[in-house]
């Protein structure tokens, strides 16, 4: 195995390095920026269209209630799970290869619950009365449904996404610091200087720093369990044949951190290539990324087996019947593909020459993304389309343009955010970079290690 | 103050319904239906239309499924692989089974559906955001969802039609959540009327629109708390309880001359209409 | 509900609607908001009219010939529901669904609001003045036996003043025409019983095998019919009637029938004959002349021929036997064929030897005002005039209430005919079909606007005149009641007659005051009686009952073999008349074509019903298109699957396929009544409806279709859903 | 010694600075919160009392309610209000009068004959219209307010005087010429009577409090 | 007595700690050895050893805030089920305890975090305004140390961090 990083690189080169990628990124960046805005085009324009007209027009109907747009809320919710799993999890773990591609995991985190967020928005019938789900003393003296997953939802993706912009805040303070330190004029300086609260790198913000970052680590660990938890207690909260299983919150924990794992190599090729970040960016990360992805679609594809298990021995013949409609019936292409995408696929992650194959990564990571999206859809659809009541199952519903339209925009609104992020803030971590350079070159001169080192 | 409030009637908040020692007080509004009298015609259908201002959608939507049909009438066969249907249909008016233990109203993230001190459950139009959660959790799918803003964009009501509207009950608007209401807007009245009287509503003084208009009166409608109410007594006759997912029916061989049963019991829903098996004779 | 005792014309001038408003989306609105709205308020009121609560007032229902009496509920002006009469002994306080949507007739966007007058291709409007000025100046122009008045079934006033109006022409020729009408039953139960229209006990029978009636859904009086079936299925002593359906298409009646027999089409009699001879076999007393003529009907023949196994036969004869008294009902299905008649007459007779007759077959009473009494409808009218028409013998139609061009046979060529009418002048409420050949349109008055009386056909006991009552003001200045119309045409005729009528109103509360002895009210004022008249809707009529026959006699009757063969068109067509539209006339009220039908649960659409055997044969599935072809014509429609149709059968609905009408029902579905062949009923010359053989083919497109039924179909997936248990394990007399 | 010793009390200052500080801060916080806790589901309903004053709405004829219902000191009728507004009591609308009604009185009532209201009055009277008043308590349509029910609950059964009655809700119209929403109408502050604990009727001590749930007043 | 400043800038992080230990060892009269701050481009938790021990308070700040939070929520939930009229939910408890706990536990940990940051922002003394004995350099490669004494030790600083291969010392007359 190579080496994650050289470690022989200088502390000046990471900066000139990094601040560089928010300066001159190679064009394939506009290009993406603006297939992403055209992307927000398409989805602006369903949901004007969609609100304007009414929610018939995404082709719901009165059994099938859901479609895609909470199939996309749960995908979404579930991306922002690895941003958690590298910055927090790892973190608490020492892995330090984590340093590198932490900073865009935590940004991914971030953008993806805000399009998660909008998402909840655009499923609403009258989303024009969304405040009404907010607790706040009103003049109507009426507060939401404490009992509804909904609001369980509500505030917890509060929660994280608050939680998760301070964490991703905190952890660039420093990097932040060299920004204001390195560019010395416009809007930028500005910025940097406002929102680097004037650090200085003084050893009582070090000490103060370093055990902020480590609680919210801890606490942002329960808290993003707890956020997928909740969002599977949407379903499994519910009576619905094939939501109602007590496996639910693991099993979409697990998804979530597949997906979002496999959403990482996505961008992590992505980001290697357009902001040229080869020297951090390295194989060697990746192979131990892919590892991960591997392990996690392991633990996934046994959950998984596990909840057909569980179904397929209990004594609820409703969810049974939904089990096998869900496998031989109009969706079963759909599900035979999630399990290939999510299950079979990554089987090809076990074998060393493809855990450091870009371009075989970069299509299989979305591939399993693809995967996930499915296995969403394969939760909401086939439990619509066959619930308690025949006489309401209704024939495959096949979302409408404008379901497609605004999922289809929602990449775009990721991928928008994420990539102004990456132009406007450094996505990798200088300070922590060093450091893992700083202990690497120690190692390798074999000097004892300082006590407490990691 | 409100902490001391949650403190001192602990107790209080902590009771729950359906339950055996805090039954109903003056109203529990119940249903009985008659599947052997029920001979599908769809009269109660096109009343409650009449009645509840629900929207006519049109072929289009009706094949999206956006129908409105707050009681909607089944057709089951069970023929079962025979060369006829020779034992005719099984009619089924299914509509709000106004549950007890109503899965719909955990769910509401705003609240817009509760459980009323009469036992309804009920749907509160303005308050709905419409996130179908109570559809979703609806194991008899007798919620509807207005998926078009029919009073106005779609103009489901041309002038003059819209003068058919009953004024009693909200034109809905696009967006929101609706399902049958056991006609609450004659309950309102009926016990505003017998409150004026100084007594409670006399059983058969307040009917549901399709319970008047059945030809051939299957649907049987009252209180299940007067002891004199038809549907109590049916209730009553039949062995079916409101606090139970298991009846004698279920239990008992001998219990086999019981007709009465409610759907998808297991569910623990405690529905609040009781259907009467329909029946055919074994001599021909 | 509160008693009406109100000048009811003052009434509705004084209160007007104009301060109603009317409360449209509730949901946008949060907030309270002043001075927006106006209130509502009266020049002048009743002391029971209070803003808010609704006011009951009692009139007839138009929908149908049934006759119901309703209940309108009035609120600011505004009629917003109908209800039952519980007055009304034919309904007692129940409706259907298409008596519901009366509401929706008078609303009814699609209403002509002012009279028309041909220009070209377009109608002009004009005023009531030019329209009558014109019709005196055309009727005054051509010789009386030139003018034909076509209507559907008619009766009460109106029929008194249109009776007056032929005869002031010098007599003209009145048409009276139903499209879907039990005539060939009436003829043949004149014939058995000695009265067109016996009055079924339905309540009284322990047995009931029903030939095809669709009592419960379409067939006479569905609403009177399914109380006594509610009473048949629960009587009083525990025992449960038994409903024996007999039929080559399930109607909803079929549907709830404890036994559904599918026979081969038009073999109804035989398997009449076939019971009175396995009756005799086993030992009903039956009169000798009968049983030489149904000796040769062995159960063995009878169930070759109509396809009901004898294991059926065996059980229905043990169940007749067994269970008395009982009542065989002879329907649409039996009768719709070219020996129609003799169906009848065999299932007639299977009553008759069963000793049903005087006891669930009871004799109607006569009624008191024959100028007054209903006239029935029959298709053989259409024919005459058809022909007449053709013959260039019109010179004049007034056509009411009907709409021929939509329901006349492709083959009958009518609409041909009718433009060889000079002058055509229609009575409409839609610009439907007929009313497009008009020269003049006349718009009516919906039935919740206007004067009327109605004598209705079948009432359970006695006979009945129904009021019909307007509920509210005109919607539109511009449409008159029918009786108006009448009236004044008289009162160009004959001025001095009439002249101190100043409207149908006036016309008809003198007619009934100076009668009010006959009407029951002898010891009351006039007022008081008229005041009492409205407020009930309805006026019991003292009748005699008329003779019936009871005594079985197989005299005349002669019931063809089964049919044979035809290759080139090897299917039977039934033109099923479904419980809502009927014949089609009210097709433009969008809930009756939202609400599913009961069996198929289609809706806004027309279908051919098929049996499974059948649609494997053509090769089709489910919303398949075939073209179905008859020698008259052909139409396309979707295919729809299942078991409750003979297989040599298949069935389209009748009521859509409107090419006017209105916006709700016009290019909705095809319409069936263009494809019926011209085969008549031997007897009567009616046209005989289920005659029409037909060929079925692909025409290769395929459509989803819309119903109310998921993909699971009538399947419950083993869920306790819809239960069914056998009636011999409850006793229904221990229940409430 | 004396070193360390200092460098640990500056520590402990530090240190106690620190605490004062955030134990200050979390005081304050503490309060905060459980104010803010106690505030949002308690104390910041509306208050009862709270006047909020509609728009002024044009009517067709001036109505001047203060000569018909006001005090006879002020020179008022002291009519009651359900002389007009007679269906208030048995109808979930107070209703306006019809016109009968006014002209019943007026056409005897000679004084007054000529003035532009009256006149106007009997103008609409000759042309049989109804004046075309506009609503000035106009509740959203989702609301059902009935009257009945807090009629007979307060005038009938527990003998308050009509005008307060009325006047709980309407202001004290008996002041005013046109009348003007003078109360919220809004649905906490509708709530916050409902959750009160009224006496049942005149004499008795029994107390209930309104109905609570959702389908009393909303449709 | 006047304070100077003095920051020295290092590019080997093992002279920086030896500086720091010779002046520890140098006793200097007029220096603190508390008041030498140490400015690093990355965390230095061995280096910060040769400062001695400091106390860290933020986890106070988590505590409070968390148990806060949860409190909050879960009496903000219960009396407003308890107070918003009582409405009943298929066949729960008004107060179900269940769902609250859901609320509270979220609630426990937003309050956990918000008042951490707090904590942090208040123990970190940030934001501040930055000193003016500041270099770029410390937030890219090298270590700075910031010393501040009497003039009189100005001098001794000087010496050691010459001697320790300073690269360059700045100098500021305190306040």
């Amino acid at each position: 195995m190579g080496k994650d990083i050289r470690e022989d690189i200088a502390w000046a080169q990471i900066n000139k390095d990094v601040l560089k990628s928010l300066e001159s990124p190679r064009r394939m960046y506009w290009i993406i920026l603006f297939i992403a805005i055209a992307m927000i085009g398409v989805a602006v324009g369903s949901e004007v269209y969609q609100y304007q007209t009414g929610m018939g027009v995404s082709n719901k109907n009165n059994s099938h209630v859901w479609g895609l747009y909470i199939a996309t809320f749960i995908f979404w919710i579930g991306m922002s799970h690895s941003g958690t799993l590298l910055s927090a999890i790892l973190h608490l773990m020492h892995a330090d290869w984590r340093k590198p591609i932490y900073r865009f995991a935590e940004a991914m985190t971030t953008f993806s619950l805000m399009t998660a967020g909008l998402f909840v928005l655009v499923h609403l019938g009258r989303l024009w009365m969304v405040y009404y789900v907010m607790p706040y003393p009103n003049e109507r003296w009426v507060w939401p449904n404490f009992q509804s997953p909904l609001v369980w939802d509500m505030f917890a993706i509060a929660t994280y996404l608050s939680s998760s912009v301070l964490f991703l805040y905190v952890g660039m303070i420093p990097d932040l610091a060299i920004c204001r330190d390195n560019i010395h004029a416009g809007w930028r300086k500005k910025l940097y200087t406002v929102m680097s609260l004037g650090w200085e790198g003084t050893d009582r913000q070090w000490r103060n720093f370093r055990i902020t970052y480590l609680t919210i680590a801890c606490f942002l660990i329960p808290l993003a369990v707890s956020v997928h938890s909740i969002v599977a207690s949407d379903f499994a909260m519910s009576n619905m044949p094939g939501w109602h299983v007590t496996s639910f919150p693991p099993y979409f924990v697990a998804g979530a951190l597949y997906s979002g794992c496999a959403a990482i190599i996505t961008l992590f090729i992505i980001l290697r290539y357009v902001f040229k970040f080869e020297e951090y960016m390295t194989l060697p990360i990746m192979k131990k990324l892919v590892r991960l992805t591997f392990a996690i679609a392991m633990v996934w594809t046994y959950l998984n087996l596990i909840e057909f298990a569980s179904v397929w021995y209990g004594h609820d013949q409703t969810a049974k019947d939904q089990l096998i409609f869900k496998a031989t019936g109009p969706y079963a292409p759909f599900f035979w593909a999630m399990i290939f995408f999510g299950s079979i696929l990554p089987l090809m992650l076990a074998f060393k020459r493809f855990q450091t194959h870009l371009p075989i990564l970069f299509v299989v990571s979305i591939l399993l993304n693809v995967g996930m999206w499915l296995e969403r859809w394969m939760i909401i659809a086939p439990s619509f389309a066959h619930g308690h009541y025949p006489w309401t199952w209704d024939h495959d519903q096949w979302p409408s343009l404008v379901q497609w339209g605004i999922v289809f925009g929602s990449f775009g609104w990721f991928t928008l955010l994420f990539m102004v992020f990456c132009k406007v803030f450094p996505s990798v971590s200088m300070y922590e970079v060093k450091e893992m350079v700083y202990h690497r070159s120690l190692a390798l001169k074999h000097k004892p290690a300082v006590k407490g080192d990691y | 103050m409100s902490i001391t409030n949650l403190l001192e009637n602990w107790s209080d908040f902590r009771q729950q319904h359906p339950s055996d020692d805090r039954p109903h007080r003056e109203y529990k509004w119940a249903m009985s239906i008659d599947l052997d009298s029920c001979t599908g015609c769809n009269a109660c259908s096109v009343a409650c239309y009449a009645e509840n201002n629900l929207p006519v959608v049109g072929k289009e939507k009706f094949a999206h499924g956006h129908s409105h049909h707050w009681i909607r009438i089944e057709r089951y066969w069970d023929n079962d692989g025979r060369e006829f249907a020779d034992q005719g249909a099984q009619f089924l008016p299914m509509l709000c089974q106004h549950c007890e233990s109503a899965p719909c109203e955990t769910v509401c993230p705003v609240g817009a559906t509760n459980h009323t001190a009469d036992g309804l459950n009920s749907q509160v139009y303005n308050r709905c955001v419409g996130s179908r959660y109570c559809n979703a959790n609806c194991p008899y799918k007798a919620r509807y969802f207005n998926w078009y803003d029919y009073p106005t964009t779609d103009n489901v009501w041309p002038e003059p039609m819209n003068q058919q509207l009953n004024p009693d009950v909200t034109v809905r608007g696009k967006g929101v959540m609706e399902k049958c209401t056991f006609c609450v807007q004659r309950l309102t009245v009926a016990k505003s009327n017998a409150r004026s009287a100084g007594r409670s509503v006399l059983d058969g003084e307040v009917q549901t629109a399709c319970q008047q208009v059945c030809p051939t009166g299957a649907i049987s409608f009252g209180n299940l708390v007067d002891p004199l109410a038809k549907v109590g007594k049916q209730w009553m006759k039949q062995q079916v309880e409101l606090n139970k997912d298991k009846q004698a029916k279920d239990a008992e061989e001998k219990a086999a001359k019981l007709r009465g049963y409610r759907i998808l019991e297991g569910l623990r829903t405690y529905p609040s209409v009781m259907y009467l098996e329909q029946l055919r004779e074994s001599a021909i | 509900m509160i008693e009406n005792s109100f000048n009811r014309r003052g009434f509705l001038k004084v209160l007007g609607w104009g301060g109603a408003t009317v409360a449209l989306s509730g949901c946008g609105n949060t907030s309270v908001e002043d001075g927006k709205e106006f209130v509502t308020s009266y020049v002048q009121t009743a002391d029971y009219i209070i803003p808010s609560i609704g006011t009951y007032f009692n009139s007839t229902c138009a929908q149908c010939d049934a006759g119901c009496g309703i209940m309108g509920r009035v609120r600011e002006g505004r009629v917003l529901k109908l209800e039952g009469n519980p007055k009304s002994s034919i309904n007692n306080g129940k409706m259907c669904g298409l008596g519901q949507a009366g509401v929706q007739a008078h609303y009814n966007p699609d209403r002509i609001r002012e009279p028309l007058l041909r220009n070209g291709d377009k109608g002009e409007a004009i005023t009531w003045e030019k329209a009558l000025g014109l019709i005196n100046e055309k009727v005054g122009g051509v010789k009386a036996e030139n003018i034909a008045f076509l209507t559907g079934g008619i009766s009460g006033h109106v029929k008194a003043l249109l009776k007056n109006y032929l005869d002031a022409l010098g007599s003209g020729h009145h048409y009276v025409y139903e499209a879907v009408a039990p005539s060939i039953m009436r003829a043949a139960n004149k014939k058995a019983y000695g009265t067109e229209m016996p009055r079924l006990r339905l309540d009284k029978a322990k047995v009931i095998v029903s030939f095809g009636a669709d009592f419960l859904g379409a067939w006479i009086s569905p609403v009177h019919f399914s109380q006594q079936y509610a009473r048949f299925r629960k009587a009083d002593n525990g025992e449960r009637g038994v409903l024996v359906q007999v039929e080559s298409k399930m109607t909803l009646t079929g549907a709830n029938a404890d036994r559904w027999l599918a026979i081969r089409p038009g073999t109804e009699g035989i398997l009449a004959l076939g019971l009175i001879n396995a009756l005799a076999a086993a030992g009903l007393s039956v009169p000798e002349d009968v049983a030489a003529v149904v000796r040769e009907y062995t159960t063995d023949r009878v169930s070759k021929d109509t396809g009901v196994s004898t294991e059926h036969i065996g059980r229905l004869v043990a169940l007749l036997k067994e269970r008395s008294p009982s009542l065989v009902i002879a329907g649409s299905a039996a009768e719709g064929y070219a020996h129609g008649s003799q169906n009848a007459t065999a299932i007639a007779l299977l009553n008759q030897v069963l000793g049903n007759v005087g006891k669930t077959v009871e004799a109607p009473s006569s009624i008191p005002f024959p100028q007054m009494a209903p006239a029935t409808g029959n298709r053989f009218a259409l024919q005459s005039l058809n022909d007449n028409m053709a013959q260039d013998k019109v010179k004049v139609l007034f056509s009411y209430g009907v709409n021929p061009v939509f329901t006349a046979p492709a083959s009958m060529k009518l609409k041909e005919n009718l433009k060889k009418v000079p002058f055509k002048v229609v009575f409409a409420h839609y610009m439907d079909e007929t009313a497009l050949e008009a020269d003049l349109v006349l718009p009516l008055n919906s039935a919740l606007e206007d004067w009327a009386t109605v004598m209705p056909e079948y009432v359970a006991e006695g006979a009945q005149l129904n009021i019909q009552q307007p509920l509210m003001e005109k919607l539109y200045p511009g449409t008159l009641g029918v009786g108006d119309i009448l009236l004044a045409l008289l009162k160009q005729r004959r001025p001095d007659e009439y002249k101190g009528y100043e409207d149908f109103y006036s016309y008809l509360r003198s007619a009934m005051v100076s009668n009010k002895g006959a009407l029951g009210g002898s010891a009351t004022d006039d007022d008081t009686f008229w005041d009492a008249t409205l407020s009930h809707g309805v006026v019991k009529l003292a009748g005699t009952p008329v003779n019936m026959s009871g005594n079985p006699s197989a005299k005349g009757l002669v019931v063809p073999g089964p049919f044979t063969e035809d290759s080139a068109y090897p299917f039977h067509l039934i033109p099923a008349v479904s419980a809502s539209l009927r014949d089609g006339r009210n097709a433009n009220e969008p809930w009756l074509q939202e609400s599913p039908d009961p069996l198929t649960t289609i809706v806004w659409d027309s279908w051919v019903e098929m049996h499974p055997k059948t649609a494997a044969k053509l090769g089709v599935v489910e919303g398949d298109i075939v073209e179905v072809a008859s020698k008259s014509g052909a139409i396309k429609a979707q295919v729809y699957v299942f078991t409750g149709i003979h297989p040599d059968v298949i069935s389209v609905p009748l009521g859509n396929g409107h090419e006017a009408l209105g916006r709700y029902a016009k290019g909705v579905g095809v319409n069936a009544f263009k494809i019926l062949d011209s085969v008549f009923d031997k007897e009567t010359g009616e046209l005989a409806m289920h005659e029409t053989r037909v060929k079925v083919s692909k025409a290769g497109q395929r459509v989803v279709i819309v119903k109310d039924e998921g993909p699971a179909g009538g399947n419950q997936m083993g869920r306790k859903i819809a239960v069914r248990m056998s009636s011999n394990k409850v006793n229904l007399s221990e229940e409430v | 010694m004396s070193m360390l010793s200092r460098r640990q009390s500056n520590c402990l200052l530090g240190e106690l600075l620190t605490m004062y500080c955030f134990l200050r801060f979390s005081i304050l916080l503490v309060g905060l919160i459980f104010s803010a806790g106690s505030y949002a589901v308690n104390a910041a309903q509306p208050l009862t009392t709270a006047d909020d004053l509609g728009p002024k709405v044009e009517q067709p004829i001036e109505f001047p309610h203060d000569r018909h219902a006001g005090d006879a000191a002020k020179g008022g009728m002291q009519i009651n209000c359900m002389y007009c507004h007679t269906y208030a009591r048995r109808s979930i609308v107070a209703g306006i009068p019809p016109l009968q009604k006014c002209i019943g009185c007026h056409q005897n009532i000679e004084s007054v004959r000529e003035t532009p209201r009256i006149k106007k009055l009997f103008e609409y009277w000759e042309a049989k219209k109804a004046v075309p008043w506009k609503k000035v308590h106009d509740l959203p349509d989702f609301v059902r307010f009935n009257h009945e029910r807090h009629i007979q609950r307060f005038v009938f059964a527990q003998n308050k005087p009509v005008q307060e009655a009325c006047g709980y809700c309407h202001g004290d119209v008996k002041t005013m010429t046109v009348a003007r929403r003078q109360k919220p109408l809004s649905m906490g502050w509708c709530v916050s009577c409902h959750q009160k604990d009224h006496p049942v009727d005149a004499t008795s001590t029994k107390t209930t409090h309104g109905p609570n749930d959702c389908w009393q007043c909303h449709k | 007595m006047s304070q100077r400043h003095l920051l020295a800038l290092f590019n080997d992080f093992d002279e920086a700690v030896a500086a720091i230990a010779e002046l520890r060892g140098a006793n200097i009269k007029g220096f603190d050895i508390d008041d030498l701050i140490l400015k690093s481009p990355i965390e230095h938790p061995e280096v910060e050893k040769v400062l001695g021990d400091k106390p860290v308070n933020v986890q106070w700040f988590t505590l409070i805030g968390a148990c806060m939070g949860g409190l909050l929520a879960f009496f903000l939930v219960a009396s407003a089920q308890a107070n918003f009229f009582s409405q009943i939910k298929g066949g729960k408890p008004i107060v179900p305890l269940p769902p609250d706990f859901v609320l509270t536990y979220e609630m426990f940990i937003l309050g956990g975090v918000f008042i951490t940051i707090l904590g942090f922002l208040i123990c970190a003394g940030l934001p501040a305004k930055r000193s003016p004995l500041y270099s770029a350099k410390v937030s890219e490669d090298q270590i700075g140390i910031l010393v501040q004494g009497d003039e009189s030790a100005v001098a001794i600083f000087k010496t050691i961090f010459t001697k320790h291969k300073a690269l360059e010392i700045q100098e500021e007359a305190g306040k």
